[in-house]
């Protein structure tokens, strides 16, 4: 039953991810992409995460898909599509990926992963926080704190490229 | 883990979803296109921490905390990189990367 | 008494040099002149005094049981190669030595002289002396050698001097491409001469003349090596081979072509050098040679010394018989009667009356050196005189110019081996020698001797009598430093042929016994004679005669009057396959393959660059797929290492 | 923990501080201007502070260790940044004080320099991960920094677009090595690998990932793109600071993570160092601006350097360390020069620099050693830097990679040289005229280019780290 | 402060003075100053040298210094001097100086020339002196490269491609050489010892045959090439043709040298095995570079290229004499290197004062110029006797060495190898004569008429080459006597195997 659940997921996802990525209009691409996301966190929950599933739900489908969807507001060019690639770049870039994909897969499948038969493995909020707040071995609270100089460095930097300077020599646009 | 479907099916999932993510990167010629096709790309490997870890490895949440990591890098990522390309609107007023080879060679 | 003033024969020119040639632009005319020729004298009296002492056995060791010796005054090692192969720097002196040293200064003296005079009003004229200098010292340095490559050395300074002093008007560029003639002619020679010298060190471990000319040393050589290449012995091949050195310098055939162009140096350089001295080092090199020369493989290198010299001699003395340029004239003759040194040489046995060859040789060399430069310089006075070297421009000269015409009256007797002049002394002398030893020789020797007489009896009346050209100035009998030298020489060639050689100079330094052989000598005479008489039915008054022989020989004439196109053989090598064929192919290759290839490498890799430069296209999709890529196929390739 | 072992982290929490009150400044500070000198002397004083020794040792259970190898090459780094801080005082003020960016540019530099300490320091994948992004993400913002200069926000975009496609293939191979190993310690995961076609794969990717930041080819092609876009100063520092920081982990990756495949990486290293090698000299070999001439430069370089890992001893570790420090500093001296130019004359193509000497012979000279020092001409420190690289390969007996390495040396220098004809060899009528540029430049610049004159020539710097480098126990 | 190190002191403290020296006249004399201070230092040394030897003291190498330079590898800057180097020591001193004299009227940065010619010279000094390989090889790197500053900005003619031609295969021919290094470097511990750069401890150990025959050829075409070893020759006469005059003079008269030295000091004395294997091998394109350097010389028109070609020849000599590995074409070699460089210098230095005149090099563009400049004429047909190696000078006791020396070996390939370097006598005599009828002798040309005389630094730097190469030429004794004691025990090493 699960198997079955994971496998539609699973579909879906992948469909939505090949429409996503060769949808020509940037709009539903950024639908198609939500639904991957949401795929993905259904994966996360039928996995015993729920908490991941739910900050994966919040941070795409509540932040990343606004944010693109706010951007592409902001260039007001919502409704063109966009531009085909040429077909020779689409058959290199297919045949490369599918390369890369049967390799990998090649690989996987190679290897004898020993599965552990520990199905009630449930993560709580309890364990994450717990292995955040830790500074001991298996504890993360120095990438926690770094991840918050990240977010800064992000932050300001965004801000810095995206605020508008006043620029005191147009000339300067031509280079 | 979820019954009856094993590691390889769900690392199968991860891998597929990532290379279309990498088809997408090689193959939009938008730059918001290329970036959601990233998306995907960061997405999948997430997905194979966390499968790793609870099939594999489940005493420790190893894979998962670094799935959520990844999530949070990949949100500011996406962030910064749509402030580079709004700046980049500005001045070049298209977001096609036909418009990106004034360098090369 | 101690020899070692003789290093002074030495050190005196070299002085000279200096002098002049470090002052050329302070010492002015005549000072200059003066100075060499007074210099030049005084080596030339202690040079006298040197072979005075040697012959006479007062110098220590000169006499040994009545044979000469080789005496060392001095011998020091200069560059040490082994034990026993070394070049060493000395004196050494025996009796051709001895007969060198008065050959040398008597004629260098007579140049320097002569030269006061004839060289008035040159601007060069400090300079003409230095160089006079130079190659007294370099030719007096070779007559002295202890040892083969001591001679080699001075040898190449003898062409470096004649290089100089042909090439002294190098404002003319005739001058300049004779000089440069000669002295690329007999570097070649010189190639092989040192070849020969490499090898005689190799295989016969030593230079030094002392060793060279021990009988006991050469035995030991010829039962050392057998033969090895056509029949002959390393030995006798590094002799050959030498005498491509001494054949070079000497203007053997084929290697005579520089001489006649020679003649572009100023008169007095010619009768010095060109005539007298340098050209028979060849000959001179032999004779110092000659123990080796004739016990090696039972003398067959003297043998090919003996035919290059009758073949020289006949060439030189048929295209003698064209030539309108008299100092050309003079300078085939020169090889002809060199020819006849090199004949004679190469007829001659070791000892005792077999000897006779050599000491006829050196005889030749001896009275050949005065009256050809008494030749030369009466040819250098009438040119002074008449301002051509042709004689279509002369012509009736006896009434202007009288002690020239004696003297060279007397000189062309003496080479025409009219008796009791010194050149028929010796000349016999060679007849003897060929007619003992090979029929053959001696028939083109005999045959050669009547030509010689024509030849130069045609020269003699055609210059002094015949008719009168329209002189533009009248010709006069020149300044008295050029006629006492005249007087001198042919002073020299009337009293020469009678200093007893056989006495002196020999192959083993013993005494020989000659006699005159009437027969041949009055056959030699009578030949001369003949001669003598057909130049002078021919051109002793302005007639046709010549003209009709002349259309009479036809091709042969044409062919003789052009050298026999030898000239124009070496042109052809040079210019046409050495240069057009060998060396601009090689410039050519150098530029246009191995610079070209070594500029390929750059010129690739920049092709290279170019033709890659689309990798980066500026587009981040295909910089990406270059990665995906990268990482696929790096890991599928080292999937093979498992 | 204490506070004498939380002070391991000496380094970082510095630049976290600096960070911080260079947010502050920008608040408090009327006069923007004076920002740049905060800046510059807090960053000389933290780096001085940086010089203290260190005890080796272990942080938040793994997750950061230093030991002295790192500590130096930390300061390394210090000093790189401060230099280039210096070289950039003049840039800042010319372009980035009118429309009020000053600060930021600071804070974003020092935040990368953070990430990438944290980079080098990492136990863990999460940390090098963390890192990683700390260190690109900045930097990304620094290329497009620019704002009004169209190829400057082309940079950015490429790089934090190829950035993040490497960072993805990054974590694939991270979820390899994890999938194997079970852990994301570098203690646990090294010897844990073993030979499997997984584990190839696994280690190709986590390779990719940071050779991207090497700029190895083919995971290259950003390079020259982005070094030409992006304003000098930050040119330099992607050149040089990101480039010896990716260095230095790829020596810990491979030395300490993945030393059961060695087999296998000494091949790849040899293979990608004659690729990388003769693509950045070819590539190079026909540029004409100047910033792109110094990325392809900066690729091959890269591939020099790899000769260094060959031998995995402490041969290798000390001449990669040294040199870093020594590419960095040439770099920084001809990027300093570039960006003098730049600014004085706005002219960055090669043609530009056409008798320089005859006008700005100063400038010219400094350039020369600079490029020499790449080059590899001794007395400059680059020869010195380069031999020991050469040594390492030759000590296994690589001798026909030495070889090919130097005649790709000989490549390179014509190219360098070509910049040295332009400027030396070549008169024209309208070469840059005379220029002073500001005396933060002229110290960055004089600075590095003594350091090059005296690192190589004297020795004791390279035992130093010599004596630093055994790190394989 | 140690004898040796001086020579690279002095240099590197004339370039500080010069730094900080201003005015175009000051520039030179100071130059003239510090390569005069270093001539008298080169005198000097070669006096102690004589003194120490007359002392009785036998070693290989005196003056010996070493300094640690890096420990981790076991690389010393090590220094010491035996015969041969102190002579090559003099000979660059003695160029430099003239050099120096010949520059006198650079006017265009004139600073920076001096500034440049003497750090090249410091490192031949340095290179000269050195006996570790890696200070060797640095020396020798420091030496090359301001070549490129030297032909590229004062030179004429295609000076930009020639100065990188050069520099590029230079730096090439280096890049053999230091694969070589390495090579024996990593070899040197082959019998237990540890690690070493210094010559004489690698000489001491048997680097493996294979080792060798790898590594021979490397070190062998990595020095040979700055000696203009046929093919890779083609620098030599586009540098020479570009160069301005006293870098022609310090190029061909110095720093050719450095492949002949080098060859001899590293890869003949410590690859001996390795030499015997190779010796035919470069024999036969030694042989070529002589015989064709002298060929392609004819048909040049450039005075510079004449002279350049026959430098190929010349050197290709000195190589050739080295892998005839006797003692005496050894000590032919050697004193072809110096000959050549005192001859050869003189020759650019001639050729820079003829071409300051008239401004060409084209031979057929000149001519009769001896009666217009009887001096410069005199001193270019002594060049050129000097130079077709007329006794007297010191070519012809050089190659006469040669010559007998490589005699000794019997076989018929030998034979034909010696006959066909001794024909370049005739040869050299051809070109030689060509180009100074060419240009001094023949018609005065009008435009040539009112060139001024030569002048007294002219004089100066002209004159003290002929002198040494005739000091040489005519006491030759003492200077072999020098050499043969210096390649004594490198003679054996090679003899023995």
């Amino acid at each position: 039953m699960e198997s079955i659940v994971f496998y539609i997921i699973a579909l879906i996802m992948v469909t939505f991810a090949v429409m996503s990525v060769s949808s020509r209009n940037i709009m539903r691409s950024i639908v198609y992409l939500l639904f991957v996301m949401i795929g993905l966190s259904g994966v996360y929950f039928m996995l015993d995460f729920s908490f991941l599933g739910a900050v994966q739900l919040v941070v795409y489908a509540g932040g990343v898909i606004i944010l693109y969807i706010t951007s592409i507001m902001l260039i007001e060019k919502i409704g063109e599509s966009m531009d085909k690639p040429k077909l020779l770049q689409q058959i290199i870039a297919a045949v490369i990926t599918s390369l890369g994909a049967g390799v990998t897969l090649f690989a996987i499948y190679s290897y004898n992963f020993n599965m552990v038969a520990d199905i009630n493995n449930i993560t709580t909020v309890e364990d994450v926080g717990f292995a955040l707040l830790n500074y001991g071995e298996n504890g993360y609270i120095l990438p926690f704190e770094i991840i918050s100089m990240l977010l800064l460095a992000a932050m300001v930097g965004a801000i810095v490229i995206a605020k508008s300077g006043k620029s005191t020599n147009s000339n300067e646009l031509k280079n | 883990m979820i019954l009856g479907v094993s590691i390889y099916e769900i690392l199968t999932l991860s891998t597929i979803i990532f290379f279309i993510g990498v088809y997408g990167f090689v193959t939009r010629k938008n730059l918001i296109g290329m970036l959601m096709a990233v998306e995907l790309i960061l997405n999948s490997t997430a997905l194979n921490f966390v499968a790793i870890n609870k099939y594999l490895y489940p005493d420790l949440i190893e894979g998962g905390i670094f799935s959520l990591f990844i999530i949070a890098i990949a949100a500011a990522e996406t962030a910064l990189a749509l402030a580079i390309i709004i700046n980049l609107y500005r001045l070049v007023m298209s977001l096609n990367t036909d418009n990106l080879e004034t360098m090369k060679n | 008494m101690d020899s070692s003033y003789t290093i002074l024969i030495l050190l005196i020119p070299i002085f000279t040099f200096f002098l002049l040639g470090f002052n050329f632009k302070r010492i002015k005319e005549p000072t200059s002149g003066i100075i060499g020729t007074a210099l030049i004298g005084t080596t030339a009296l202690i040079s006298y005094f040197t072979a005075f002492q040697y012959f006479t056995g007062a110098m220590k060791g000169a006499i040994v049981d009545g044979v000469y010796q080789k005496v060392y005054t001095m011998n020091t090692v200069w560059i040490e190669f082994s034990d026993t192969l070394h070049i060493d720097m000395g004196i050494l002196i025996d009796p051709i030595t001895a007969m060198m040293l008065i050959v040398v200064p008597t004629i260098s003296l007579m140049a320097n002289m002569y030269s006061i005079g004839y060289m008035h009003g040159e601007s060069g004229y400090t300079r003409f002396f230095a160089y006079l200098s130079l190659f007294t010292f370099s030719m007096l340095g070779l007559v002295l050698s202890t040892n083969i490559f001591m001679i080699y050395i001075f040898w190449e300074m003898v062409g470096v001097s004649s290089y100089l002093l042909i090439g002294y008007y190098y404002n003319k560029p005739s001058a300049v491409l004779a000089a440069k003639k000669a002295f690329i002619v007999t570097r070649f020679a010189d190639f092989g001469f040192l070849m020969g010298i490499l090898m005689l060190g190799y295989y016969g471990g030593s230079w030094d003349f002392k060793v060279l000319s021990d009988l006991g040393f050469i035995e030991s050589l010829q039962q050392a090596y057998g033969a090895v290449f056509m029949g002959l012995s390393v030995i006798t091949w590094a002799l050959i081979l030498i005498f491509m050195g001494g054949a070079g310098k000497s203007a053997m055939f084929p290697l005579h072509i520089w001489l006649p162009d020679a003649m572009e140096g100023p008169t007095p350089v010619s009768a010095l050098i060109h005539a007298a001295t340098m050209v028979v080092a060849g000959v001179f090199l032999v004779a110092r040679l000659f123990g080796l020369f004739h016990f090696m493989d039972d003398g067959a290198a003297l043998t090919v010394v003996a035919y290059v010299g009758a073949l020289s001699t006949l060439f030189a003395a048929i295209i003698a018989f064209t030539q309108h340029d008299i100092k050309r004239v003079l300078a085939f003759s020169t090889m002809s009667q060199i020819g006849y040194m090199m004949l004679a040489l190469g007829v001659s046995g070791y000892s005792g009356h077999d000897g006779l060859g050599f000491m006829a040789s050196m005889f030749h060399l001896f009275t050949h050196a005065m009256f050809k430069a008494l030749l030369f310089l009466g040819a250098g006075s009438i040119i002074h005189a008449v301002h051509s070297n042709y004689m279509q421009d002369m012509g009736g000269l006896r009434k202007y110019m009288p002690i020239t015409h004696i003297t060279f009256l007397i000189a062309a007797l003496a080479i025409s081996g009219v008796p009791p002049l010194a050149g028929f002394w010796s000349k016999d002398e060679i007849l003897v020698a060929a007619l003992h030893d090979n029929t053959l020789i001696f028939a083109v020797g005999y045959i050669v001797a009547g030509m010689t007489a024509f030849y130069m009896f045609r020269l003699y009346f055609r210059i002094f009598w015949w008719n009168e050209p329209n002189y533009k100035h009248t010709p006069h009998e020149s300044t008295n430093t050029m006629t006492i030298p005249l007087i001198v020489l042919a002073v020299m060639t009337i009293v020469s042929g009678f200093i007893p050689f056989h006495n002196l100079v020999t192959a083993d330094g013993a005494h020989i016994e000659t006699h005159i052989d009437w027969a041949t000598a009055g056959a030699s005479v009578a030949v001369g004679l003949v001669g003598i008489l057909i130049a002078m039915f021919m051109y002793k008054k302005e007639n046709t005669i010549s003209k009709r022989f002349r259309s009479g020989f036809g091709n042969f004439y044409e062919a003789a009057f052009a050298k026999f196109y030898i000239d124009e053989l070496y042109m052809f090598v040079t210019k046409k396959i050495i240069f057009a064929k060998i060396s601009a192919p090689s410039a050519w290759f150098d530029r246009n393959v191995v610079d070209a290839s070594m500029n390929g490498v750059g010129n690739g890799t920049v092709w290279i660059a170019e033709k890659i430069k689309g990798l980066q296209s500026g587009k981040v999709q295909d910089y990406a797929m270059f990665f995906i890529s990268g990482v696929v196929v790096i890991a599928m390739l080292f999937w093979f290492f498992i | 923990m204490n506070l004498d072992t939380f002070l391991l982290m000496r380094h970082e929490i510095g630049l976290t501080i600096i960070v911080l009150l260079l947010l502050l400044a920008d608040i408090f500070m009327e006069d923007k201007k004076k920002v740049n000198t905060v800046a510059v002397a807090l960053f000389a004083i933290y780096t001085a502070i940086g010089f203290v020794p260190m005890d080796s040792g272990e942080l938040f259970g793994g997750m950061f260790s230093t030991t002295p190898l790192i500590v130096a090459f930390k300061n390394i780094l210090n000093v790189g940044v401060l230099l280039i801080l210096m070289i950039s005082v003049s840039w800042v003020n010319k372009k980035m004080l009118p429309i009020n960016k000053v600060s930021e540019y600071y804070v974003l530099m020092v935040s990368s320099l953070l990430g990438m300490f944290f980079m080098i320091s990492a136990g863990n994948f999460l940390m090098l991960y963390i890192g990683l992004e700390l260190a690109t993400l900045p930097v990304a913002a620094l290329a497009s920094y620019d704002m009004f200069n169209r190829k400057s926000s082309e940079a950015g975009i490429k790089l934090i677009l190829s950035a993040a496609l490497s960072s993805g293939i990054l974590l694939f191979g991270i979820s390899i090595t994890y999938a194997i190993t079970g852990s994301m310690y570098f203690d646990i995961i090294a010897g844990n690998m073993g030979l499997s076609y997984l584990g190839i794969l696994g280690m190709v990717m986590v390779f990719a990932g940071i050779a991207f930041k090497v700029s190895l080819v083919p995971f290259h092609f950003w390079t020259a793109d982005v070094y030409e876009g992006a304003p000098t100063p930050v040119t330099s520092f992607l050149s040089v600071i990101s480039k010896g920081a990716a260095v230095f982990v790829l020596m810990i990756l491979l030395f300490k993570v993945f030393p059961d495949m060695k087999g296998i990486w000494i091949n790849l290293l040899y293979g990608l160092s004659i690729l990388t090698m003769f693509v950045g000299n070819l590539f190079a070999l026909r540029q004409t601006n100047l910033q792109r001439f110094m990325a392809f430069s900066s690729i091959a370089q890269a591939g020099f350097i790899l000769l260094g890992f060959l031998s995995v001893d402490e041969l290798a570790v000390s001449s990669i360390v040294y040199f870093i420090a020594i590419y960095i500093l040439s770099n920084i001296v001809v990027f300093g020069a570039i960006q003098a130019v730049g600014l004085a004359s706005g002219k960055y193509e090669m043609d530009d620099y056409t008798g320089l000497y005859r006008t700005n012979p100063k400038i010219s000279i400094v350039l020369m050693l600079g490029l020499f020092s790449l080059a590899g001409i001794p007395p400059i420190a680059g020869f010195f830097g380069k031999f020991f690289l050469y040594s390492a390969a030759a000590s296994q007996g690589y001798y026909m990679l030495v070889f090919i390495a130097v005649v790709n040396v000989t490549i390179s220098l014509y190219y360098y040289l070509k910049v040295i004809r332009a400027s030396w060899l070549r008169k024209s009528d309208d070469s840059i005229p005379y220029f002073e540029s500001d005396s933060f430049l002229k110290a960055g610049v004089l600075i590095a280019t003594v350091g090059l004159l005296i690192l190589g020539v004297a020795s004791p710097y390279y035992e130093y780290i010599y004596s630093l480098s055994n790190i394989f126990n | 402060m140690d004898i040796l190190s001086l020579f690279v002191i002095v240099p590197v403290l004339t370039v500080i003075a010069l730094m900080f020296t201003k005015g175009q006249n000051n520039y030179r004399v100071v130059t003239a100053i510090g390569s005069g201070v270093q001539l008298i230092m080169a005198f000097n040394l070669l006096y102690q040298f004589l003194a120490i030897r007359e002392a009785g003291n036998t070693d290989t190498m005196v003056f010996m210094q070493d300094y640690m330079w890096f420990k981790s590898m076991n690389i010393h800057y090590a220094i010491g001097v035996d015969g041969i180097s102190v002579l090559m020591i003099m000979l660059t001193s003695i160029i430099v100086l003239a050099g120096t004299f010949i520059s006198w009227k650079v006017d265009d940065l004139a600073k920076e020339f001096f500034i440049f010619l003497i750090i090249l010279a410091a490192g031949v000094y340095g290179f000269f002196i050195s006996i570790d390989l890696f200070t060797m090889f640095v020396f020798y790197e420091i030496a090359v490269i301001p070549m490129y500053l030297l032909i590229g900005l004062w030179g004429s003619g295609p000076r930009e491609y020639s100065a990188m031609k050069l520099t590029l295969m230079l730096m090439g021919a280096s890049a053999l050489l230091l694969v070589a290094i390495f090579g024996l470097y990593f070899n040197s511990n082959v019998d237990g010892g540890a690690l070493t750069f210094n010559i004489f401890e690698i000489s001491q150990v048997n680097i493996p045959v294979e080792a060798q025959k790898l590594f021979f050829p490397l070190a062998f075409i990595g020095f040979a090439v700055i000696g203009a070893l046929f093919p890779f020759h083609t620098w030599s006469p586009d540098g020479h043709a570009s160069a301005p005059t006293a870098v022609s003079m310090l190029h061909a008269g110095v720093l050719m040298k450095l492949g002949g030295y080098g060859v001899f000091r590293i890869a003949m004395f410590l690859m001996p095995e390795g030499a015997h294997y190779w010796s035919e091998f470069f024999m036969i394109l030694a042989v070529i570079g002589v015989a064709y350097g002298a060929i392609a010389a004819v048909s040049q028109t450039d005075l510079k290229y004449i002279n350049a070609y026959s430098s190929v020849s010349h050197l290709g000599m000195v190589l050739l004499a080295l892998l005839m590995m006797n003692e005496v074409a050894w000590r032919g070699a050697m004193l072809q290197s110096l000959s050549h460089g005192f001859i050869t210098s003189l020759f650019f230095a001639l050729i820079g004062i003829v071409y300051g005149r008239t401004h060409t090099r084209d031979i057929a563009k000149m001519g009769g110029l001896m009666t217009i400049m009887p001096i410069i004429g005199t001193l270019y047909v002594i060049a050129g006797m000097a130079n077709l190696g007329l006794p007297g000078f010191s070519g012809f006791a050089a190659e006469m060495n040669i010559f007998v020396g490589a005699f000794q070996h019997p076989d018929m390939f030998h034979r034909i190898i010696t006959i066909i370097a001794v024909s370049a006598i005739v040869t050299t005599a051809v070109y030689m004569l060509r180009l100074v009828g060419k240009i001094m002798m023949g018609p005065v040309m009008e435009e040539y008429k009112h060139l001024p005389a030569i002048t007294w630094y002219e004089k100066a730097g002209t004159f003290v080459l002929v002198l040494f190469s005739m000091l040489i030429g005519i006491f030759p004794f003492f200077w072999s006597d020098i050499i043969d004691e210096a390649i004594k025990p490198f003679i054996q090493g090679i003899l023995s195997v």
